[in-house]
C-alpha cells in the first residue's frame, strides 16, 4: 500500500503543535514498549506508539489473576507493572528509533512529586514527542486517592507536569465520573495540551463456584468493544467542552469505530483490547480511516468534530 | 517488518478422540517449533468471546510424516471446557482459523538432549509426566527424545486415552479410578522413575505440578513445568498472565514473569508454588 | 418442574418485609406491563415483574430510531413512553391480578411534586407491593437535573416519595456517577427501604455514513452484558455500604450472572436486556439459580453478600 | 400459560436464489399465519451480535404444497446486508434457529378479500407494491389474492430475480437500470394501474413507502404499509420500534405506534410520513 502525498496529509492530524502521520496510536498498557509487536505489525503505519505506563522506579504490579474476559470485553488489574522510566530510557526507548510512528510516554505516580520528577527525567528524552498523563488508573490504592476522579487534585497533577517538561503534556482521563466536562476543564485551566480519554471503567467479575472475585485484586478495569458507546459518549461530550484537541479510545477494533470519535470530535484516536485480539489491528484501522476518507473525498481533519445533531 | 505469524490457517481435521477430547490439524508452514510451543487462535470473528485462545501444539506434520519440528501442518489435542473451545469443536475441515504462533519458550531441548555429556552430567533420564490434557505438549516433546519415559496420570479411560499416540515411547499410566494402569496419582509412578540422573518435564494442573515438583525438588534434579494462565495477547505485551517467580528466581525488581513470553516453560524453582 | 416447600423457601428472598418466592424480578421497561410476555412465559415463576416506568400523564416518548444495538448490549433513549398512572391503575394492573408473582410499579418524575403525587396516587393500589423510584433515566432533560447524580436531589425525591406512600419505598441508581457509595448514604438517610441498581450507563453511537448520531435524541442508556461488570462492582460497593437490601441488575442472562450479583451482596436482582433475546429468560434464571441452591446445599439467603475477598 | 411460540426449528434448506438474496427453511408446525406476520430470528447462541433480527414471512408450506396459512414450515426471503445475515447465511441445513412469532398483525385480509361486497363497497382491485426486499411479504399475500396484480420495483437484474416464484400472478417489473421491466421506479407502475376501485398493499423501502401513500392518498385510496424500524424485543414491550402517527392517527396521548405490534402493517394515512 503506497500513499501519495496527497494522501498521507488527508489522514495526517495535528496535536499541541506535533503532526502526526496519521491520527490512529496505540493505547497504553496494550502495546507493550513497541517492539513486542514489531514481528506482527508495521510500527511505521502507525500514527505514535503510545508505550506501557512508566514509574520512577520498577513496579512488579498485582498477583493473578490480572485479567478476565467479559462480555465484549476483558477486565485488567496489571497493577502497572513495569521496567521504570530509567530502564525505558536506556533499553526501551532506543529500540524505537528510526521509525516513521511517534512515540509517546505514558506516567503515572503515586504523588504529584512522582508525576512531576517522571516528567523532568523525560523532558529531553531524544525520541519522544509527548507525555500523557495517566490520572485515571483505577487499580493502584496506594496513597488512597484516584487523581483522576477529583477535578482539584488532577489539575494539580497537570500544574506539576506542565511546570517540569517542555514537552506537549495529554492528561488522559478516567471515565468513572460524573461529569467528564468539569475534568476537562480542571486539566486545561492547570495547562495540559490535550486530552485523551477513556480509560477503564471499573468493573469486577465473580466466580460464583469458589464466591471469590476472579481477579485477585477483586475489581479491575474495563476495556474493549462492550465500553464503546460510553468512551464515544464521553468524547462527545469532552470535545464540546474543550479548548484543547481530544484523543479518543474505548473499544476500537475497526475503523469505522474510529471514525465514529473521530467525527464525535476526536484529533485522534488510541488502539487498546484490539491489539490483543489482533496484533495489527491499530494498522488495519488506519487503513480503513484511509480508505473512507478516500472514499468521502475529505480529509481526517475535516472529519473531526463533523457530527451532526438535531 | 512484519514476519512473524498470525494467518488463517484451514482446518483439516477435527475429530473427536475421547469424549469431549478433540484433534484438530491446521495446514501451516509452520517455522521451526519447540515443543512445549503453543499457539492463540481466534475461535470467531464475532466479539463474543472476545479474546484468543491458547494451545499448546500437540504434533507437527510434515510431508514424509516425520518426526520434524518444522512442517505444513500442526495439530493441536484439545477439551470442550467453555464456550470457545466448544465452538471450535463445532468447526469442519475446509473452515479457517486465525492462528497466531508459534509462541513462547517450550522445552529447552539442547540441554536436555545432551544428556549426560554436558557440564551439567547428568539428565540420563527425561521423565516426561503429564496430567489430563497436560500430555498434549509433551507428545512432540516426547517424539524428539526417543530415549525418555512418558508418565500419564488422568481421571479414567477417557481422559487415558490420550495416551494411545505414545505407542512407541515407554509410557505409564496411573488413573484416579484405577480403570487403566496403576490406581491413584501419577506422582506414585513419578517416585518409582526419579532417579538422581533425571530430569523431569511436566505439564498438567496446578496441583499436579507442584506435587512433581516438590518430588524433583526432594531429589535433587531439574524439573521444567509448562504452567497455564489466563492469557490477552499471548506475546508479552498485556502482562495479564503473570505468575510469581521464586526465591531463585528474576532479578527482584521483576517479581513477576510472564507465561507467554518468559514461559509456558519454567524451571520449577524458578516459581513461587505458594502464590499459584 | 415441581417445587417442593423446603426447596421453595430455600429460594425466597425479603426485601423491606415483602417475601418473595425466589430472587428474580423483571427489570422496569424491559417487560412492559407483564402482559406483553404473558404468552411466552410463565409469569407465575417469578419472584416480581416490574412494570414500565409511570408518569402522572400518558407520555408519547421520544422520536425514532429509538434503540441501536451495541457490542454485547444496547443504547436505548425511549424517553419514558408510557400509559399514565391512571391507565396503569385502570387498565394493566387488573390483568396481573391473581399470579403468584408480585408487582412493583416504577415511577418518575420532572419534578418532586410528581414524584410525591405519583406515589401518592399507588399508595392504595391493589396488588402492588413497592414503589420503585426512577431517579436515573439520563434521557429525559427536560428540567435540567437528573435527580440521581446529585445525592442532594436524589434524597429530595426520596423524602418525597417516602411521605407520599405506605408502601416499600425501593430506590434506583444510576452508574453515571464518581461514588455511588454517597448516592446509597443519601437515599438510605432519606427513608428509601432498598436500593436497587444500576440503571443504564449513558452512551453514544455514530453513524459515520451520515456522520450523525444513530438515535435521534443523540445519546442513549446503555444495558446488556457489556455493562455487566461495572454493575456487579457497583452492586458490590453499594451492598458494602448499604444498611437496606440492595436489588442487583445490569446485563444479567443467565443464572450464573445473576449469582455473580447475590453473592456481591444483592438481595434480588432483575432480568433487562436478556428478555428481548428470549422472552423466558428471568424464568430460567429462575431455575438455574434453584438449582445451583440444590447444588451447593444452600439458600437464598445464605448466598447474598457471601463473597469472599483477599 | 406458556402457549405461543418460540423454538428453536430446523433449517430445511438455505439457499442463495439471487447474489446476496437467500431462501431459507424452517420446519415449525405453525399456527395460523396472516400475510404480512414477522418472525424474529436468533442468528447465534453468542452475546455478538445480541439482539434478535425481523424477517417477515415470505411463504407457508404445508403438507400439501397448497398455498394455506397454516403448516409445517415457512419460508423467509433475505439479503445479506450485516453480520446477523451474515451468520444466517452460512447456516447449513440440518442446523437449527430460535424463532419467536409470528408476530405482528400483517395485512387485514378479511377486508381486503371482501372486495366490493362489504360496508366499504371499494377494493376491486388489490395492488401489492414491493420495492427490493420489501416483495417478501407481498408473496402470501398475493397467494391469498390472487386477482390482484403485484407490482416490483428493484435496482436490477438481481433484484429482479426476486419475483420468479411470482409466476401466475399478474406481475409487472420496473428496474432503474432497466435491465428488466420498465426503466424507473415502481410508482410508474402505480400510477398506470391505480384506480379509483384499488387498495394498495406495500413494503419496501421508506422512500418508495413514501411516493405509494402520497399516489394512493391522490387517488383516494386506502393504501396499507408494512414498515420497518430497529426491533429489540419484537412483541410490544420494548418500545424501541416506535414510528410517529399522522393526523388521523391515535389519541393524542399516543403519538408513537410500535412497528412490531401496532404493526408491521399500516393504514399508510395513520403514519406521520415526515418524521419517517
Ligand atoms: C499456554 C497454554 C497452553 C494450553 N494448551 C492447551 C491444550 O493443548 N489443550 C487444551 O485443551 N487446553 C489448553 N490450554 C487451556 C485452554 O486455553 C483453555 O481450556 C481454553 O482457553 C478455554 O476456553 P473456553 O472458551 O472453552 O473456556 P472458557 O469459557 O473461557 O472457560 C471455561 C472454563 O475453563 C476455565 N479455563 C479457561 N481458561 C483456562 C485455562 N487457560 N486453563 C485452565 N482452565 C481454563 C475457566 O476458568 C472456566 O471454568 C492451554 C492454556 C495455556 C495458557
Ligand atoms: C418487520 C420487519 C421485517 C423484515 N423483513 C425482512 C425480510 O423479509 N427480509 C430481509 O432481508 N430483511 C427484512 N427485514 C430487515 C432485516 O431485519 C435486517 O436486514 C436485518 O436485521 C439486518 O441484520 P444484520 O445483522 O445483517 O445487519 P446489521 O449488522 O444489524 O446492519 C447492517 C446494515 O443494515 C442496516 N439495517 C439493520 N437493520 C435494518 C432494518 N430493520 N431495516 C433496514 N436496514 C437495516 C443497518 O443500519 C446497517 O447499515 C425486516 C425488518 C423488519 C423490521
Ligand atoms: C491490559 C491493560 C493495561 C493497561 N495499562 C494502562 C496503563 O499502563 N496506562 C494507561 O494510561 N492506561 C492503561 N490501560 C488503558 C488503555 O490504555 C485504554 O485506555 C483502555 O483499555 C480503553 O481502550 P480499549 O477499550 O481500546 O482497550 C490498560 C488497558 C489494558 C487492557
Ligand atoms: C428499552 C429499555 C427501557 C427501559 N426503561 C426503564 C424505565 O422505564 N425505568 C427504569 O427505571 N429503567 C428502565 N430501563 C433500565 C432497566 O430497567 C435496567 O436498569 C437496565 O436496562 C440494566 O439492566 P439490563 O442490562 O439487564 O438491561 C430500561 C432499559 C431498557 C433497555
Ligand atoms: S498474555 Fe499478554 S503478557 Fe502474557
Ligand atoms: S421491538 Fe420492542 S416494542 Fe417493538
Amino acid at each position: 500500500m503506497k500513499k501519495n502525498a496527497a494522501a498521507s496529509s488527508a489522514l495526517s492530524t495535528e496535536i499541541a503543535g506535533i503532526k502526526f502521520q496519521n491520527p490512529v496510536m496505540t493505547a497504553s498498557g496494550t502495546f507493550g514498549y513497541g517492539m513486542e509487536f514489531g514481528g506482527y505489525t508495521d510500527l511505521n503505519r502507525l500514527g505514535a506508539v503510545v508505550v506501557k505506563g512508566l514509574s520512577l522506579k520498577p513496579r512488579a504490579g498485582n498477583p493473578g489473576p490480572r485479567i478476565v474476559e467479559t462480555p465484549g470485553g476483558m477486565l485488567n488489574a496489571i497493577g502497572l507493572q513495569n521496567v521504570g522510566v530509567e530502564v525505558f530510557l536506556k533499553e526501551k526507548l532506543p529500540l524505537l528509533k528510526g521509525l516513521k510512528c511517534r512515540v509517546i510516554a505514558n506516567i503515572f505516580g503515586e504523588t504529584i512529586e512522582d508525576y512531576a520528577e517522571l516528567a523532568k527525567r523525560l523532558d529531553n528524552a531524544e525520541g519522544l514527542c509527548a507525555v500523557e498523563i495517566n490520572i485515571s488508573c483505577p487499580n493502584v490504592k496506594k496513597g488512597g486517592i484516584v487523581f483522576g476522579t477529583d477535578p482539584i487534585e488532577a489539575a494539580r497533577v497537570v500544574h506539576a507536569v506542565r511546570r517540569s517538561t517542555g514537552l506537549p503534556v495529554i492528561t488522559k482521563l478516567s471515565p468513572n465520573v460524573t461529569d467528564i466536562k468539569v475534568l476537562v476543564r480542571a486539566v486545561e485551566d492547570a495547562g495540559t495540551d490535550a486530552v485523551s480519554l477513556i480509560n477503564t471503567l471499573t468493573g469486577m467479575a465473580v466466580d460464583v463456584e469458589r464466591r471469590r472475585p476472579v481477579l485477585a485484586m477483586s475489581t479491575g478495569g474495563l476495556s474493549g468493544p462492550a465500553i464503546r458507546p460510553v468512551a464515544v459518549r464521553m468524547c462527545w461530550e469532552a470535545a464540546k467542552a474543550a479548548r484543547t484537541p481530544i484523543i479518543g479510545m474505548g473499544g476500537i477494533v475497526t475503523a469505522s469505530d474510529a471514525l465514529e470519535f473521530i467525527i464525535a470530535g476526536a484529533s485522534a484516536v488510541q488502539v487498546g483490547t484490539a491489539s490483543f485480539i489482533d496484533p495489527d489491528a491499530a494498522v488495519k484501522v488506519a487503513a480503513g480511516i484511509a480508505d473512507y476518507v478516500k472514499r468521502h473525498k475529505t480529509t481526517v481533519r475535516e472529519l473531526i468534530g463533523s457530527l451532526k445533531t438535531g | 517488518m512484519k514476519n512473524r505469524i498470525e494467518r488463517l490457517c484451514e482446518i483439516t481435521h477435527n475429530k473427536e478422540v475421547s469424549s469431549s477430547y478433540f484433534r484438530i490439524g491446521l495446514k501451516w508452514q509452520t517455522p521451526r517449533i519447540a515443543p512445549g510451543q503453543f499457539v492463540m487462535l481466534r475461535v470467531t470473528d464475532s466479539l463474543d468471546p472476545l479474546l484468543r485462545r491458547p494451545f499448546g501444539i500437540y504434533n507437527v506434520i510434515d510431508a514424509a510424516g516425520k518426526a520434524s519440528l518444522r512442517g505444513t501442518g500442526i495439530e493441536l489435542l484439545y477439551k470442550v471446557v467453555g464456550r470457545g473451545t466448544r465452538i471450535l469443536s463445532l468447526k469442519k475441515p475446509g473452515e479457517c482459523v486465525d492462528v497466531l504462533g508459534p509462541l513462547g519458550n517450550g522445552w529447552p531441548l539442547p540441554r536436555l538432549l545432551s544428556s549426560g555429556k554436558n557440564r551439567w552430567g547428568r539428565h540420563d533420564k527425561i521423565i516426561m509426566t503429564g496430567g489430563g490434557m497436560g500430555i498434549a505438549p509433551l507428545y512432540l516433546l516426547a517424539k524428539k527424545i526417543k530415549t525418555g519415559v512418558v508418565l500419564f496420570g488422568g481421571k479414567g479411560r477417557a481422559e487415558a486415552g490420550l495416551t494411545k499416540a505414545f505407542k512407541g515411547h515407554k509410557i505409564r499410566i496411573a488413573t484416579e479410578d484405577g480403570s487403566v494402569g496403576k490406581k491413584g496419582f501419577v506422582t506414585e509412578l513419578l517416585k518409582e522413575e526419579l532417579g538422581p540422573d533425571s530430569a523431569v518435564c511436566a505439564c498438567g494442573p496446578v496441583g499436579m505440578l507442584k506435587a512433581v515438583a516438590a518430588l524433583a525438588d526432594d531429589a535433587g534434579v531439574d524439573c521444567y513445568v509448562s504452567l497455564e494462565s489466563s492469557m490477552a495477547c499471548g506475546i508479552g505485551a498485556c502482562l495479564g498472565c503473570a505468575v510469581k517467580s521464586g526465591a531463585h528466581g528474576a532479578a527482584a525488581n521483576r517479581d513477576y514473569r510472564m507465561v507467554c513470553s518468559d514461559g509456558p516453560v519454567f524451571l520449577s524453582r524458578d516459581i513461587d508454588w505458594e502464590a499459584l
